[in-house]
């Protein structure tokens, strides 16, 4: 590694030693990174690595706590990110981040004016700004919005949102991308057409990408980065990442589920039926119909975007149906408020985790508890961990700690259904397997478990049934020892 | 659109003299700050609860000036432009340290100093007993223009800021500023200027409304005449400059009007009709002429 | 505007006209009232119906009244018509209500005005449309000193008129050592500017000077300080609520049992009195009037008005029973014929008669009010603390 | 300790229903008004205090559930809201109490002296002080509380707070409610040291706005040490340099909001 810690001068990028803190929690850790001009690096890792992090500090919108930055031979340590963008770095954002009140090409248009120079033109009309709207309209073209220029950013569904966050970049002319995630949620057509798209990018930007989907930072990257805990795991070609054990079981997982019995259900316990919901105007589910059994736990797979959260947040209440019905133990949920849902029975672990702000561990377990088999001690005894935190602010506790108080938050409710929502994001493998065995007890326990993940393994080894989301639809549904038994299928109805 | 506007505008000279006329330039005096005030608070997303210190700034800039080099409405607006414009522009780095209820207070803070300074520094104020200043050699007629004129050339001038590249960046930063500034964007320069402009042109509705009473005071400055501003924003809805102008409007006549009926529920009637338009309207009174886009209304 | 989205443009028209409309909507009122006002007197009253002052408002308001109705509402021969306006304490305010009265209602005089800086705010306006104001209660020195207007004459009274002679008095009778606190405002400087000169003239010596800002919640801090120095006697002048607040503390804080009082009358009228009680015992006072005046146009007055509103007049009853009174008086004289300016103004500077304060008269040169200024005591009566009048300190004529 | 009284309802309502109450002072004006009537009617100051709270709370209540809940989210239409709010209720007032001043008797029990370092106090400015610690004390340790825990809950994120059984909008109201009961108990206590008139309304709401601003607002912590910090600053103000002491105040007020936008102890978002 010390070769690589030398500044060269053929660097783009040179990120040296780099710790960034948020207030107990380290991000980053003495992360170095040297990206040649021209090249392409693909940064992967884990959800919660640093990922997003370390795009922040180096596009200047976050303040490394310590550690060196430099673009260009330029160091940029501290420097303001508006500063650091007209050095010609681009970025998009890992949750897209639009003008949501402006059009489309508007955005794209907002995204020329550094470059064009027009950014403090007080005088003529912006949309009458030709060449602007000509570069505009070209990116847009190029990832295929050029029919929805003048649709407004906010009505845009989330693979657009993404092509656009692209479009913007690109608008900017730029030396250096950062790309974060630019394919999550994106799926046949539009995930081709924005996956070509990348590999087709001039050679002479310097680009780094952050992407899950492994087989495409692969062929796309010539060196790559592996985060993990907000260190640097390993570095060098796909090849050599993709060989390196480690990363192996860091990363990728075991790859083998363990293979479980099909145990005796239980009576239906919660049905939905013809669900339909949205935000604004765009549908982002349609006609999903699921049924879970008392004592069941069953996984609903799917990509970023694809509505688990959605669906989840649906069932909770958090969002309007447009239509269908959701029946718990027989009676029908689908008009009433969050409030009444949570008090006949449904928690939820919510995407995120969501601790309060303010509220010490013992609060946030206290919180909502009703009587019931679960009560504090059992729940400690769950997660030992949190018994030393009890006094702790939530909010400064690590991500598998507030992983373990949400869920403990939502079993002390002594729910009747138990809804996780992506309860693996952020989550070291090791927490994971700890949460793993949770959740395994949990179903042992007889408790019902509907589980939203990303994570296939995961959801492979304790979920019962499985559901897959496609674009707001089920589009598969199959006992899990099944997918397990053939992954490539999996993974083909994944669109992985 | 202007000739249209122009021509109404320009008659109301004729249609209206005497009081009424002098209620028409207090509309467009008032319209004046309430535009700069839609521009900070609407367009760039700053609320300030500080305006009556440009306002009073502007006032005693017209008295000031008046008692020493004559009451002369050129040379009083230059001052009080300026005047209101360098304080905002040292204020800004400040009060732009923060955002949101922040600036609101922060806005607020300010214009408290602002007023205390003028209630101590009686040589230069006059104190509490105020400040007489001597009538600018003008008919109603022509200081009606003069109002309407700079109300025009405001409206023109903003619209067409705010239609430019470097309005729509102002827009956009209130919206998403990371974002913003990831596209190079220099947000608080943008929102610098825009406070120091609004400082300005409220400064100028200040120096009109002082010569249009021939007094300034310190219920100029005082925090109550900064609330009144932003009721009168909010009334007309924010981000329309339009709407600044017709809230201004509606605000004057409303308060002609009810004192012409009582001059004991006033201020209840007044809250009335402020919680009616409040409850009634998503986004003040335009919103009822214009409804918004959808996608407006939906934030 | 040049090229705002074409489609809204005939709504902005709409808008805009409305605007206009709106306007003009003011004008069949005024219209209307002129056309029926013929030969009726419009008199344009500004007092404030809002803030601080409101009461102030209410009770010059029925001392006119009162005054009105015994002359059934006739002036020279003219029907008496009155037009409210809310001064406010926003002296801007109380100019474009002035305005409105004279330019839209077309009023034939102008009466009232509570506030120092609203007299001063509008007189440029009333002396240019040679409108006349006959001042209620505006006391600053100014009105009828180097802001004297031949248009402005005033009933009241002037700062000068109660603090001189109460420095005097006090210098002579009470101490030679006095502290002295005064609301921070123009007025109230003037009136301890007022004893100051008197008291140190008559051989006192001002201790120290404290200007608390007017509305203070709290005075702890400045009775701390008084009670320091340990005088024999404060000079104060705190108006409203904050006379009100700080005699309670004065009194909390024990001072009130070796600190003695005197104070511009005002501090410790009638209205104050039944506030804060025996707090107040004892406090000597410089006013032109006090509710228990043993004279005949006194008891009269005070009767008619406790039969009218059923309950004590407060001076700021009489002051507006007084500038009532000025006007009618000044208006029989005229025959009700105000054509000739000054002819108008010869009839007001000469009005003269009894009023319940005693000889009431204005100095042809400041069209201020002559008048006996009181001495007056706060004491225990079998109907709680009033103010006995202990010596008459004679005609006050303020120097101009 | 009357800053502190006047201000932490303010405070309060802001930090866990961000709510900028603007008609705060009117409450406080009116609970003072309550607590006059009660006081000279049924010649019991104790019951005033109870009482102004009360009426205080049912009209918070009221406005709450008829007005502020339709403009949920909507920061500055509420702000709007309650400036209209104080307008009439101000009126309402002085159709009720009249213009006139007004002011109550201290209860005989506490119009006492006590010397303290040789200084002579009144007892009632002590019995504040202590009302004060006691409400600050109170406050403090319900926020701890389970019922606290909720407040907080739903002020940092309603919707988990739902899904965790918690009765948001009861709870929004009831905060609400007793910010406003805070108010005009605050105004109830302060009666015998203040004096009631028109206007007054206004200058509390301005002091209550130094106060949190100095303070940090929506932290009741930093409305007692804004409270405290403003009280000195205007002590010391009136007694070193009397000519400054209302622009030390705001002077204060600029500096720490220059250096701490949310001010002393406020966090920030």
């Amino acid at each position: 590694m010390t070769a690589d810690v030398a500044a060269r001068s053929s660097d783009a990028l040179a990120v040296d030693s780099v710790t960034k803190r948020f207030g107990g929690v380290t991000a980053l850790n003495a992360v170095s990174l040297h990206v040649a001009r021209g090249e392409r690096r693909a940064i992967i890792g884990p959800n919660g690595a640093g990922k997003s992090t370390l795009f922040a500090v180096i596009s200047g919108s976050q303040r490394p706590s310590a550690g060196d930055i430099e673009i260009g031979q330029r160091r940029t340590t501290g420097m303001p990110a508006e500063q650091v963008a007209r050095l010609g770095v681009a970025r998009t954002f890992q949750m897209s981040s639009l003008f949501a009140e402006n059009s489309v090409l508007e955005n794209v248009m907002l995204g020329t004016l550094t470059a064009g120079g027009q950014a403090w033109n007080a005088a003529s009309s912006f949309d009458r700004l030709a060449p602007s709207e000509h570069d505009g309209r070209r990116a847009l073209a190029s990832v295929g919005l050029a029919d929805k220029a003048d649709v407004a950013a906010a009505q845009l569904s989330h693979g657009e949102s993404r092509q656009l966050e692209l479009a913007v970049a690109l608008a900017q002319r730029p030396a250096m991308l950062l790309l974060d995630e630019p394919l999550a949620g994106l799926a046949g057509p539009e995930r081709e057409r924005v996956g070509r798209l990348l590999l087709d990018l001039p050679r002479d930007v310097t680009i780094l990408l952050i992407e899950h989907d492994l087989d495409f930072a692969q062929n796309f990257a010539d060196r790559m980065t592996v985060l993990d805990n907000g260190e640097v795991l390993a570095e060098g070609t796909p090849q050599q990442v993709r060989a390196d054990p480690v990363v192996q079981t860091v990363y990728l997982g075991t790859g083998s589920a363990p293979v479980r019995r099909e145990h005796a259900r239980g009576e239906t316990l919660l049905a939905v039926r013809g669900l339909a919901c949205g935000y604004g105007q765009a549908l982002v589910l349609e006609d999903v119909s699921i049924g879970v059994s008392r004592g069941e736990v069953v996984a609903i797979l799917g990509r970023n975007g694809m509505g688990k959260s959605t669906l989840l947040n649906a069932l909770m209440g958090f969002l309007p149906l447009r239509s269908g019905s959701i029946e718990l133990a027989g009676t029908d949920l689908a008009k009433t408020p969050a409030l009444v849902r949570a008090r006949s029975g449904m928690a939820l672990v919510p995407q995120g985790r969501r601790m309060l702000a303010g509220l010490t561990v013992t609060e946030e377990l206290a919180l909502g508890a009703r009587p019931g088999p679960w009560n504090i001690e059992r729940a400690l005894a769950l997660f030992p961990r949190l018994r030393e935190r009890a006094r702790n602010e939530s909010q400064t506790l690590s991500g598998g700690e507030q992983q373990m108080v949400a869920i403990a938050r939502a079993l002390l409710r002594n729910p009747s259904l138990l809804m996780m929502d992506e309860p693996s994001e952020g989550l070291s493998p090791a927490l994971i397997k700890t949460l793993e065995a949770a959740i395994s007890s949990l179903r042992d326990d007889g408790e019902t478990v509907l589980l939203a993940e990303q994570n296939v393994d995961l959801a492979l080894a304790v979920a019962d049934r499985v559901y897959i989301l496609e674009r707001g639809r089920v589009v598969a549904h199959e006992p899990a020892a099944a997918l397990a038994a053939n992954r490539s299928r999996l993974e083909r109805s994944l669109g992985l | 659109m202007l000739a249209v506007l122009g021509v109404i505008a320009a008659l109301v000279p004729f249609a209206l003299h005497g009081y009424p006329l002098y209620v028409a330039s207090e509309v467009a005096l008032y319209a004046l700050a309430a535009v700069a005030l839609d521009l900070l608070a609407g367009y760039a997303g700053l609320v300030s609860l500080g305006q009556a210190a440009f306002f009073g700034i502007g006032a005693y800039a017209a008295a000031i000036v008046s008692a020493h080099a004559g009451p002369n409405i050129a040379l009083t607006l230059a001052v009080g432009f300026a005047a209101a414009a360098v304080f905002g522009a040292v204020v800004a780095p400040l009060a732009l340290r923060s955002a949101g209820i922040f600036f609101l207070m922060i806005t607020l803070a300010f214009a408290q100093l602002v007023w205390a300074t003028a209630d101590k520094w009686r040589s230069l104020t006059g104190g509490s007993d105020g400040f007489v200043i001597a009538k600018v050699a003008l008919s109603d007629t022509a200081f009606y223009a003069v109002c309407l004129g700079l109300l025009v050339v405001t409206l023109l001038l903003l619209a067409r800021l705010l239609r430019a590249p470097a309005g729509r960046v102002l827009d956009a930063v209130r919206q998403n500023e990371p974002r913003a500034r990831a596209l190079g964007l220099a947000a608080f320069w943008y929102k610098y200027w825009a406070f120091v402009v609004a400082g300005g042109i409220t400064g100028l509705a200040g120096v009109l409304h002082a010569h249009h009473r021939n007094f300034a005071s310190l219920a100029d400055l005082s925090w109550t005449n900064s609330v009144l501003l932003l009721v009168i924003v909010l009334l007309g809805g924010l981000r329309s400059l339009w709407g600044a102008v017709a809230g201004a409007a509606v605000f004057v006549l409303l308060q002609v009007w009810i004192s012409s009926i009582t001059d004991r529920w006033e201020n209840f009637l007044i809250g009335a009709v402020l919680v009616a338009i409040v409850l009634l309207t998503r986004r003040g009174l335009w919103s009822i002429l214009f409804p918004p886009a959808a996608v407006a209304a939906e934030r | 505007m040049v090229e705002v989205d074409h489609m809204s443009i005939t709504r902005r028209d709409f808008l805009k006209a409305g605007i206009a409309v709106g306007a003009a909507g003011l004008l069949p009122q005024s219209y209307a009232r002129r056309a029926m006002a013929k030969d009726v007197l419009k008199i344009g009253v500004i007092l404030p119906a809002s803030g601080v002052y409101t009461q102030l408002g209410i009770d010059i308001a029925n001392g006119m009244r009162l005054y009105f109705d015994e002359v059934h509402n006739k002036a020279g021969g003219r029907e008496i018509v009155l037009i409210n306006q809310d001064e406010s304490t926003d002296p801007s305010v109380a100019v474009s209500k002035a305005t409105k009265l004279i330019e839209s209602d077309k009023v034939d005089l102008l009466t009232g005005i509570v506030a120092t800086p609203s007299a001063y705010a509008i007189r440029d306006l009333v002396t240019t449309a040679q409108v006349p104001l006959v001042v209620a209660n505006a006391g600053g020195n100014a009105l009828t000193r180097s802001r004297k207007s031949p248009y402005i004459w005033r009933a009241g009274f002037t700062a000068w008129q109660f603090a001189n002679p109460l420095g005097t008095w006090t210098a002579n009778n009470m101490s030679k050592q006095v502290y002295m606190i005064a609301a921070d405002y123009a007025y109230g400087r003037e009136s301890a500017q007022g004893f100051k000169d008197a008291y140190t003239a008559a051989g006192g010596k001002v201790i120290d000077e404290l200007y608390p800002p007017l509305g203070s919640p709290d005075f702890s801090a400045y009775i701390a300080k008084i009670a320091a120095a340990k005088p024999d006697v404060l000079f104060g002048f705190l108006a409203g609520t904050d006379g009100t607040i700080f005699l309670r503390q004065f009194q909390q804080f024990g001072l009130s049992k070796y600190v003695r009082l005197a104070v511009i009358g005002d501090m410790v009228e009638e209205n104050t009195l039944s506030q804060v009680g025996d707090a107040a015992l004892g406090a000597h006072s410089t006013l032109h009037w006090a509710l228990l005046l043993k004279t005949p146009e006194n008891t009269r007055f005070v009767q008619d008005y406790q039969f009218r509103f059923g309950g004590d007049p407060s001076v700021y009853s009489l002051r507006g029973f007084d500038a009532a009174r000025v006007i009618v008086e000044a208006l029989n004289k005229l025959d009700g014929d105000m054509s000739n300016k000054t002819n108008v103004i010869e009839a007001f500077t000469s009005v003269k008669f009894e009023s319940p304060r005693g000889p009431f008269s204005f100095d042809p040169v400041t069209h201020n009010i002559v008048q006996y200024v009181y001495l007056r005591e706060a004491v225990l009566t079998a109907t709680g603390v009033h103010n006995k009048v202990v010596s008459n300190l004679g005609l006050i004529r303020d120097p101009g | 300790m009357l800053y502190f009284l006047l201000a932490s309802g303010f405070s309060l309502i802001y930090g866990v229903g961000r709510i900028a109450n603007l008609a705060h002072g009117t409450f406080y004006m009116l609970g003072a008004y309550v607590g006059f009537t009660v006081a000279h009617v049924a010649h019991s100051f104790w019951l005033a205090l109870v009482a102004a709270p009360l009426a205080g709370a049912a009209l918070g209540w009221l406005v709450e559930r008829l007005l502020l809940r339709r403009l949920h989210g909507r920061e500055l239409d509420q702000v709007l809201l309650t400036v209209g709010i104080a307008f009439m209720l101000g009126d309402i007032i002085r159709a009720i109490w009249g213009a006139d001043i007004r002011s109550t008797l201290p209860p005989a029990s506490l119009s006492a002296l006590v010397p303290i370092f040789g200084i002579q106090y009144p007892a009632y400015h002590l019995f504040v002080i202590a009302v004060g610690a006691v409400v600050f004390a109170a406050v403090q340790f319900a926020l701890r509380s389970p019922l606290g825990a909720r407040v907080r809950a739903v002020s940092s994120d309603p919707q988990i707070a739902v899904s965790l059984g918690v009765p948001v909008q009861t709870v929004r109201s009831a905060t609400f409610a007793f910010s406003v009961g805070l108010a005009a108990f605050g105004g109830a206590i302060a009666g015998p040291l203040i004096a009631l008139g028109p206007g007054f309304d206004l200058t509390m709401m301005l002091y209550a706005l130094i106060v949190v601003v100095v303070g940090g607002l929506g932290s009741v912590a930093g409305a007692l040490v804004g409270a405290i910090i403003v009280a000195v600053v205007d002590g010391f103000g009136t007694l070193q340099f009397p000519q400054f002491a209302t622009f030390l105040i705001f002077a204060l007020m600029v500096i720490v909001l220059s250096f701490r936008p949310q001010g002393l102890l406020g966090k920030r978002g």
